[in-house]
């Protein structure tokens, strides 16, 4: 298997079986966020203690880029400095999907992202 | 009768044979006819229209000129002045929103029906403004418009009915001659969008009878950046110019200008003339077909597609299922994502998506691994998405150079795919 | 330095020979480096763009995308979402006075100059109906845009000054990073008419600082049916969008719609695609000949040009004497038809008309038995033929693909023309 | 010579002399058209008695096609029936001219016969 088939694999275990799907108890900074074009969504839920995300959970309805990367966000932010999450670029992140998506669907791989931002934002 | 096969070996793109293209609703690809014709103008007497006192200008005005008496018979118009260049079936439909719309006020009413694209209900919704009020037909439950619901909209003060001619998403074809009677018993104005009819069946603005009709090129094996408003020339002639500027005048002075004949006086600036001729070619290759066997075929086509989606489980498909009110247009679902409700969600104990629901993004992509090119999404048609209760669809559309190969094709990466996204 | 004769063998229709073309103030030839950029995109990716899940369609969009980036950077803009695709200088100066009108109120002033093209006029006229005042700059003796007479123009009520960068028929090139000091002191809006400049020379909108430019691809080596809005994104977008329709909306709903970011709010319905890689193409090739060049070279020959045309007798030609604020166009007449006056010509006892006058059509179709090809008449800017006195000119335009033979071929014609229609 | 530079040169000539120009005494009909393009014009004056055309003469301004043709037309209305100029038709009188004009210079050539029509019908 290529790097690229490797991933795309891994996107469609998230897909299948999200991690951290549900709610956040405790949760002290969400956000959803919505694609028109396509309705995919994502509500993504932070529960921050000082400068620590100390856990992170979504709920969502889309296709599987936008639901798994979700899933591999929030595996990705706990435990981690806010720091960690302010300072992740959106080509950072699609590097870490490891998938191609063309224009189309990288609203769709950047909801996740874009909603877990606005939620710290929001929190502040 | 159409050979698809045949057909194919006149698109470069398709020869190739490691694409299977269905998504012609969005945009055709072009035979080499096309092309070659307007690389032949390039090479040939490339120069500005009209006003040219040189040879290759004359033969440009010409070739110009002969393309829109050559498009403007093709969907049965005698007089090329009631045939308008324009960008694409967007534009002609916002230069009558402009211009209709500014002999309308306040409580007039336009009617429309929740099947529109959005260039048939955007630039009408500017006018809401100026206090003009949008009606919408409804559709019934096989995606046809309801005429009892479009009777019930078209009233006293109606002025304009502007409706689709054939349903993009849907593939419905509207009875658009019944539908002139109907707005002109009440004395309004209508219009047929015909961007998806123009390119997939005959068709003759003077039997339908419509005031306008508005279609694009790249939808009909033609070039993008060229479409055509039609008019009844003395409807078009009452209307005030839509852009200023060169070619739509006779003459100007430093305090106003007098307008040009039509219908360069809806022409404003350098046309597109190479799209232009580029789209007689693309009619002189429809012709050729033979528009009956165009829409025989797609029917026959339709026909096919619909029994093979039968056997598909999970798989939901929109719009009529008599083919012959159904135009090249297969839009379908598998499995139905139900709407995303915040609440509910955070308060369920598991996911809400069960194994068959396959998202339009995914079946797209999956397809186009297999070299399938599907449209998924809303079509630009996001009120009848809201209508019909889904998100997106993904679309499949058919034209001249599709086979009954390509559909089955499809239907087998549609099994593979929801194998390989089964939870 | 600039080859003229080695540009031309890339473009077909001038490589064979019999065509003298100078005709490129209206419209350019093409190279066959830009007709390979259309067919090429035709034959491997033709799609629709923006929305389509597939490997052509993404290819597409990324050909569309990248051409504006391409097309931006060319006139020094870095931010691509300030480039709107529109169909020609024309229509870019349409989408601002729709949309930049809807803000003015009776009694705001807009400024122009006498030697506007219609195409910078009649949109702008337009907004008379709802009390706009239109205020026009004059010329001095050499047709230079007379710099005390626009400070005087410009005023408290100035909400846009709206000049060419360079007049199609006087050729002069205004001092347009000055006038948009000029305008900005007055709180005014500063927009330029690029269609003669950005194919002719090395320009910068960032530091003419202009907050809108406008051109056409046709005139610069790329196709009809494309050309460019750029503005200042941030005043875009404070503007209301202008057609309706796909792909410029957010969302639509039955009551109502929101908009798509920049640039996609002002590209309604399927765009030129072909002609947005076209004229990347277009662009370039120029960039490769170098715009430093390309304005050097029609800077001598014009300079040449003038020279010789004043050894013809009885020749008068229109715009500045200095080739540097004179472009590749040459306005002129032989002997100056008198204006038509029935009173005095009924009792007149002899023909009024004498030897030396030629009509400018006559000198076209003349010379166009040579193989020549010049414009004649108006040139779409008939307040600057009142304002010269004339009727009409005869006009040689010229660019990179031009040679001082050529010039010399249109004053040798010019000879026999004279002597061919001598009384 | 060819047909066509026959033609040529016997629009030179009307263009260099043109037949009947000036003031037509009597005259009873008569009608100044313009072509807003390029200027040119045509004022044709018609002297009519019953249903005869008994004399014709113009003045104008532009370019040869333009004045030759209305000097032409003078010659060939002289002592015609009004009929005559009646059935008169626009690709009838091109073909008396004989040159081949592009469709930019048509309205040139027809500029008199518009003038000369109008001119009857006003006077009716
Ligand atoms: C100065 C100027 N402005 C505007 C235009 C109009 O360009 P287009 O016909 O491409 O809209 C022209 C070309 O004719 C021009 O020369
Ligand atoms: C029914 C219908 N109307 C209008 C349009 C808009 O066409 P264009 O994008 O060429 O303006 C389309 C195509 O997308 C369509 O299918």
């Amino acid at each position: 298997m290529s790097e690229e088939e490797i991933s795309a694999e891994i996107i469609l275990d998230h897909y299948r079986n999200p991690h951290n799907y549900g709610k956040l108890e405790g949760s002290n900074a969400s956000m959803t966020e919505y694609n028109p074009i396509c309705g995919d969504t994502v509500h993504f839920q932070l529960r921050i203690a000082g400068t620590v995300i100390e856990d992170a959970k979504f709920v969502g309805r889309g296709c599987s880029v936008s639901q798994a990367s979700a899933s591999m966000l929030t595996d990705m932010l706990k435990g981690k400095p806010i720091e960690y999450l302010e300072s992740l670029t959106e080509s950072g992140f699609l590097d870490v999907l490891g998938i191609k998506v063309g224009p189309a669907r990288e609203k769709c791989a950047l909801l996740s992202l874009t909603a877990a931002k606005k939620a710290v934002k929001a929190s502040r | 009768m159409l050979d698809p096969v045949r057909v194919a070996k006149d698109f470069p793109i398709l020869s190739k044979g490691d694409l299977t293209y269905l998504d012609s609703a969005a945009t055709t690809q072009k035979p080499v006819q096309v092309v070659d014709a307007i690389e032949d103008y390039y090479y040939s007497c490339n120069s500005n229209v009209h006003r040219g006192i040189y040879r290759i200008s004359e033969e440009a005005t010409e070739r110009y000129e002969k393309a829109r008496e050559n498009i403007s018979q093709f969907v049965g118009s005698r007089d090329p002045a009631g045939t308008v260049f324009v960008r694409n079936t967007t534009e002609a439909i916002n230069l009558l929103s402009y211009t209709l719309g500014r002999q309308l006020k306040a409580g007039d009413e336009i009617v429309l029906s929740v099947m529109e694209h959005h260039s048939n209900m955007v630039p009408w919704q500017f006018l809401r403004e100026k206090g003009v009020v949008i009606r919408y037909a409804d559709i019934d439950s096989e995606g046809r418009l309801d005429p009892e619901d479009l009777k019930s909209k078209i009233g006293r003060k109606t002025r304009i009915v502007s409706l689709t001619h054939v349903s993009n998403v849907l593939g419905t074809v509207n009875p658009v001659s019944e539908l002139a009677k109907m707005a002109h018993e009440a004395s309004s104005l209508f219009i047929v969008d015909g961007a998806q009819s123009v390119p997939h069946m005959p068709l003759d603005v003077k039997s339908i009878d419509c005031d306008f009709m508005a279609f694009s090129g790249h939808k009909m094996l033609g070039p993008a950046g060229i479409g055509v408003l039609y008019g009844k020339p003395e409807l078009l002639m009452r209307l005030p110019p839509f852009m200023g500027g060169g070619d739509m005048i006779r003459e100007v002075r430093l305090d106003g200008a007098t307008w040009n004949d039509l219908p360069y006086k809806f022409e404003a600036g350098t046309p597109n003339i190479e799209g232009a001729i580029g789209l007689s070619a693309a009619v002189d290759y429809l012709r050729n077909l033979g528009m009956d066997n165009v829409r025989r075929h797609e029917m026959e086509l339709m026909d096919y597609v619909m029994k093979r989606a039968g056997e598909i489980e999970d798989l939901t498909y929109y719009g009529p299922r008599d083919p012959k009110v159904h135009g090249g247009v297969f839009s379908f679902n598998i499995g139905q994502i139900p709407a995303f409700d915040l609440e509910s969600e955070l308060n369920s104990r598991h996911l809400k998506i069960s194994s068959q629901e396959l998202h339009p993004h995914d079946i797209s992509s999956y397809l186009d691994q297999s070299g399938i090119a599907v449209r998924a999404g809303h079509h630009c048609a996001m009120p009848l998405m809201t209508r019909l209760g889904v998100q997106a669809t993904s679309r499949a559309s058919f034209y001249v150079y599709n086979s009954r190969d390509d559909a089955d094709k499809l239907f087998i990466a549609l099994e593979n795919a929801k194998k390989a996204f089964a939870r």
